[in-house]
């Protein structure tokens, strides 16, 4: 899930109010092209998504204490626009369950927008490219880039706030991850990325990196190189998996559902609310 | 423009709320429904049964009535203007009951769920809760007031979305089977509540059923679909249910005391008419039996 | 995340907080988060996270269906902490922000509900915001009743069998394909039958007021005081700095007898 | 133990398969249902039907033999074993019909769906396929296999979801307000195979229904609950719409046959005994009839 779960009251509060400014930038510009588009037939989808997303991330996998995010899923099956909206409706909720701080439901909000977004250029923009015939290679390659990137991006939050570190769960980052079962943490870790031969069983990269920290006393903070590097190595793994089950399931909806996929206006007559004066 | 006519009976002369003619629709996966035939009507104060075998096109056609379909072909007026384009214009003077309840009953509570509508239409709050528990009343769950929609029992849910149906006192009542799920009484009240809604306010109920019994008692006049959507047969409950073949049309069982009065007739031409109620049929008997015992 | 619970909790429950109205427990969660933005002092935080859960507690909500909502964010700030705190102190302080955070919020929504709580968010976002945050409540409700009957058609209908996972992954997955479909399509239907039954976007609801005066008023100052004794030991971290173990006693002896009162009633 | 004896009829000496004695249950908002009064029993290859207002605990009642709920007092046994604890054991045997069918099916299609326990259970895809295209075609609804189970009808999807209930040739059969929805031929047609797999298979079935015209052909006996959940009233039944103060028990209108001899025979004792049945009736009403032509 790209949903920083930081506390409230962590970050420097320029950073936090500036994503909230943003996030409703964006939503006012969002609003507007959904409602000017015509279809308010689009609050019943966005619902329906959202909700499916917000189930996704509260559930865990549990041989892999791994979760699903769906984002680039609800991407595709929104666009941009109600993406956008969706995005903030998600995060709401879940910091409304008390499930991400209050204070960064702005930057949440951007980095999700930005996931939904992504995922649904690329995969629309590969469609058009390679045929509809290839649906599920086309959603599988689409989730890997939109994650690195998404994962790049929090990164640079991370620079900017300039406190060196922030827990960034995407992918195999996830907190949920990090838990103490990651089935594929220590081992990468200890020797791969920090390699200082210590016996660090049972800890996870973080807790190791903090103890590194704590070496080197209380004003150091972890480099953005070593973040970065952590989420560069950890992340594909969540990446992977996230392909696959994005892939088998807009495969499943492209099969028995293909105007969702393809964007091609329902041919169902259904009416769009909203439309009722000069409507079709 | 259609082939029968409402000329007769209390109702001649009343203006028509709706109007159904040869519209078609086709659903996403290919199922297409032909609402042709007939045209289908409802006048100012009828009380009107759609009557048809499963997978026939009555929660299709009532779909249409309420504007949630749009038609690809043929027109669907609702006082007079079209439902699925003008629904704000007309949706304040109907109320409307699914088929499927359980999709219809929205809030957290039964008396929030009941004022619901008042409340959306801007009722000030005292009128709107005075409304919910009229309308709780009439239907007689005043207890089930502060208890949540979803863990009532099937019929106690079915009541709740008829209170929500009434509340606004619409000039309409759309009704989708409405007696599924209810037991004898419940069915017995509210056939009761329909009678005089429409007798005292003039309201104008269309109902599907399968529930043949309660035809002659609620119906004015009934349509009957057959497959594929065709309006096939109109009628007064007593032109339909006397003879077997129109019924057989629509794949419909005539109700038990049409069919016994039927069948006494095969075996005595002097046997009554059939009656369509319970003291009807016993007056009529009984006027049957002493006029053998008179005639020696 | 049990959403009925939360729901049956904010719907049937009948506790102070329920008596107080929506808007004085709005004000009163944002106060009691500007402390938590404010608060830098470890020891302050806790005895602010021990006091909000004693209060919880004293006025009878559910506080073991609450703790595990409120719980959950500890795991990803402790994670943070790992990573990003200087130190351990600070790291046990982003932890109880966290924990205190979560639990303000759950209490709202523990004893508010929903359409309460979304009218004032409906009334200052634009209308398809509002419209798409009520659906995806709504949504929730139907994925997770659709989700409860999907394992009870399972159960009864042949069960799950463990020794063939292979199989039952299958059907999982076929399973949770229609899920979705029949998601999208409830949706719709749910927002027809909004629209049928009145609604035009921005839920009205009930003016919700105050069944008791008192309620609102110990909702009101109690973060206010909390809100005070936050600025005060951030104000002055010098002065006091060193008697803000007492905040964390203060908050030890709220969690108790708050905890003995809920038992009582 | 009970107070009610099946000691009379072709049932005498048939083994229980179903046995609930004062059983209790608290929903979480309070709402108590208590099953008590006389004991729920189903014996092998009976049909029996459950009656009783809305609300009063139907439902709850079948949850309980489903293993659903557990009861908090009294006992419930299933083939000898309690329901909710041992439910693997005997799953298989027993095929179920929920009220709200909407919460039953699973799967993408209706072939699909109707397969689904075979193949849960392992038979081979063959088998599987054969099973539930038989099932199908038992309820005359092969033309829907390859149909999204949600996109149907309110009937149609009742009529899957019996299907699926079929599909293993339970020894159980628990039905929740099966005819919900069914039109009448559709009834018709259901109650045949309820009779003939009841006769023909042994299978046991417990149908709740609201339908009391369906009870004289479907239920070898019937239990009534009274509100609150009490099982008020055991009987065939014959013994059951006999007299009127039984049925007033359970909030119940006799069948429509029943009533209109009952009336008759106020006006004239010497009417001939309640039919059930319309030839029943008219054979009865023929008799009654010419004997008066006769006496003179
Ligand atoms: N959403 C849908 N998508 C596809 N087909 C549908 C949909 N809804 C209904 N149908 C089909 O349209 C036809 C008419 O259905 P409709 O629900 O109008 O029947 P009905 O007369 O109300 O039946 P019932 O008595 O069983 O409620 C049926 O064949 C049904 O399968
Ligand atoms: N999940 C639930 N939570 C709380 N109360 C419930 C729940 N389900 C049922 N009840 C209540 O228990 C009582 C019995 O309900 P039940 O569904 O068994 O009735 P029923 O006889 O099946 O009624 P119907 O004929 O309307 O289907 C009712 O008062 C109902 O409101
Ligand atoms: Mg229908
Ligand atoms: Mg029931």
């Amino acid at each position: 899930m790209s949903h920083i779960h930081i506390p409230d009251g962590v970050l420097p509060w320029w950073l936090w109010l500036g994503g909230w400014l943003l996030a409703l930038g964006m939503l006012a510009v969002a609003s507007r092209m959904a409602t000017g588009a015509g279809s308010r037939r689009a609050v019943p989808l966005i619902g329906a998504v959202s909700a499916l997303v917000l189930v996704s991330m509260a559930s865990e996998i549990v041989p892999l204490a791994y979760h699903i995010n769906l984002t680039v899923i609800a991407g595709v099956l929104l666009g941009p626009w109600l993406g956008t909206i969706s995005a903030f409706i998600v995060v709401l909720v879940l910091a409304l369950l008390g499930h991400g701080g209050a204070t960064v439901v702005g930057l949440n909000t951007l980095v999700i927008a930005t996931e939904m977004t992504l995922g649904w250029a690329l995969v629309r923009g590969g469609l058009r490219l390679l045929g509809h015939t290839h649906v599920r290679p086309v959603a599988a390659v689409s989730t890997v880039i939109t994650l690195a990137i998404t994962t790049t991006m929090l990164v640079g939050i991370v620079a900017l706030a300039g406190t060196g570190a922030t827990a960034r769960e995407t992918g195999a980052l996830d907190a949920e991850t990090l838990e103490f079962r990651n089935p594929f943490g220590d081992g990468v870790f200890t020797i791969g990325l920090l390699g200082d031969g210590h016996d660090h069983a049972g800890e996870t990269e973080e807790e190791h990196a903090a103890h590194a920290d704590d070496a080197r006393g209380e004003t150091g903070g972890l480099s953005v190189e070593r973040f970065a590097a952590v989420v560069y190595t950890l992340g594909p793994f969540g990446w992977v998996l996230e392909a696959l089950v994005t892939a088998a399931i807009l495969g499943y909806v492209a099969r028995v559902r293909p105007s969702l996929v393809y964007g091609t206006p329902a041919a169902e007559y259904r009416v769009r609310y909203g439309d009722e004066h000069g409507g079709h | 423009m259609h082939e029968h006519a409402h000329d007769h009976g209390p109702l001649a002369g009343a203006k028509e709320v709706v109007r159904i003619s040869c519209v078609r629709h086709t659903y996403e996966d290919g199922t297409s429904v032909h609402l042709c035939g007939l045209d289908f009507l409802a006048h100012a104060g009828a009380r009107v049964a759609v009557l048809g075998p499963n997978g026939s096109g009555k929660t299709t056609m009532l779909f249409h009535i309420l504007g949630l379909l749009k038609s690809q072909e043929g027109e669907v007026r609702v006082f007079d203007v079209s439902p699925a384009d003008e629904w704000p214009a007309i949706r304040r003077r109907i109320g409307v009951v699914l088929q499927n309840v359980d999709e219809q009953l929205l809030a957290p509570t039964v008396i929030d769920d009941v004022a619901f509508s008042p409340r959306q239409y801007g009722l000030p709050e005292a009128e709107s809760l005075e409304r919910a528990h009229h309308a709780l009343n009439l239907l007689g769950i005043d207890h089930l007031a502060d208890r949540v929609p979803h863990n009532l029992s099937g019929g106690e849910k079915r009541k709740v979305a008829l209170a929500g149906a009434l509340v606004m006192d619409p000039e309409l009542l759309v009704l989708d089977e409405p007696f599924e799920g209810l037991d004898p009484a419940s069915r017995t009240a509210l056939l009761d509540l329909m009678s005089s809604l429409a007798r005292e306010r003039g309201m104008t109920i269309i109902m599907s059923t399968h529930d043949i019994d309660t035809v002659p008692e609620f119906a004015d006049y009934a349509y009957v679909l057959a497959p594929g959507g065709r309006i096939a047969v109109y009628g007064t409950p007593e032109e339909l249910f006397a003879s077997a073949d129109v019924l057989a049309e629509g794949n419909i069982k005539p109700p038990i005391l049409a069919e016994l009065f039927a069948r006494l007739r095969e075996r005595d031409p002097g046997a009554p008419a059939p009656a369509l109620s319970v003291s009807e049929a016993v007056d009529a008997l009984a006027d049957w039996k002493s006029c053998a015992e008179r005639l020696p | 995340m049990d959403i009925t619970a939360v729901d049956r909790s904010a719907v049937l429950g009948d506790t102070l907080l329920h008596r107080a109205a929506p808007t004085s427990k709005l004000v009163g969660a944002g106060l009691l988060l500007g402390a938590i933005v404010t608060v830098n002092d470890p020891l302050v935080a806790a005895g602010l996270a021990l006091s909000l859960a004693g209060a919880a507690a004293a006025v009878g909500l559910p506080l073991r269906q609450m703790l595990p909502l409120a719980l959950y964010p500890a795991l990803f700030a402790i994670v943070f902490a790992f990573a990003a705190a200087p130190g351990p102190a600070t790291g046990a302080l982003f932890v109880l922000k966290a924990v205190t955070a979560a639990l303000t919020v759950v209490t709202l929504m523990f004893s508010t509900p929903y359409p309460q709580v979304f009218a004032p968010i409906q009334r200052i976002t634009p209308t398809i915001v509002g419209d798409a945050l009520l659906m995806t409540y709504r949504s929730l409700f139907i994925l997770a009743e659709k989700f409860s009957d999907l394992l009870r058609a399972v159960r009864l209908r042949s069960g799950v069998s463990a020794r063939q996972p292979v199989r039952a992954a299958r059907a999982t997955a076929r399973a949770l394909g229609g899920l979705l479909l029949y998601s999208l399509d409830l949706s719709q239907r749910e927002y027809d039958i909004l629209r049928l039954r009145g609604y035009e976007g921005g839920m009205r609801v009930r003016r919700q007021v105050s069944t008791d005066r008192s309620a609102d008023v110990a909702a009101l100052l109690y973060a206010a005081l909390i809100l005070a004794v936050v600025v005060v030991f951030r104000a002055l971290p010098h002065e006091l700095g060193g008697y803000a173990w007492l905040v964390t006693v203060v908050g030890a002896v709220d969690l108790t007898t708050g905890l003995l009162i809920g038992r009582r009633t």
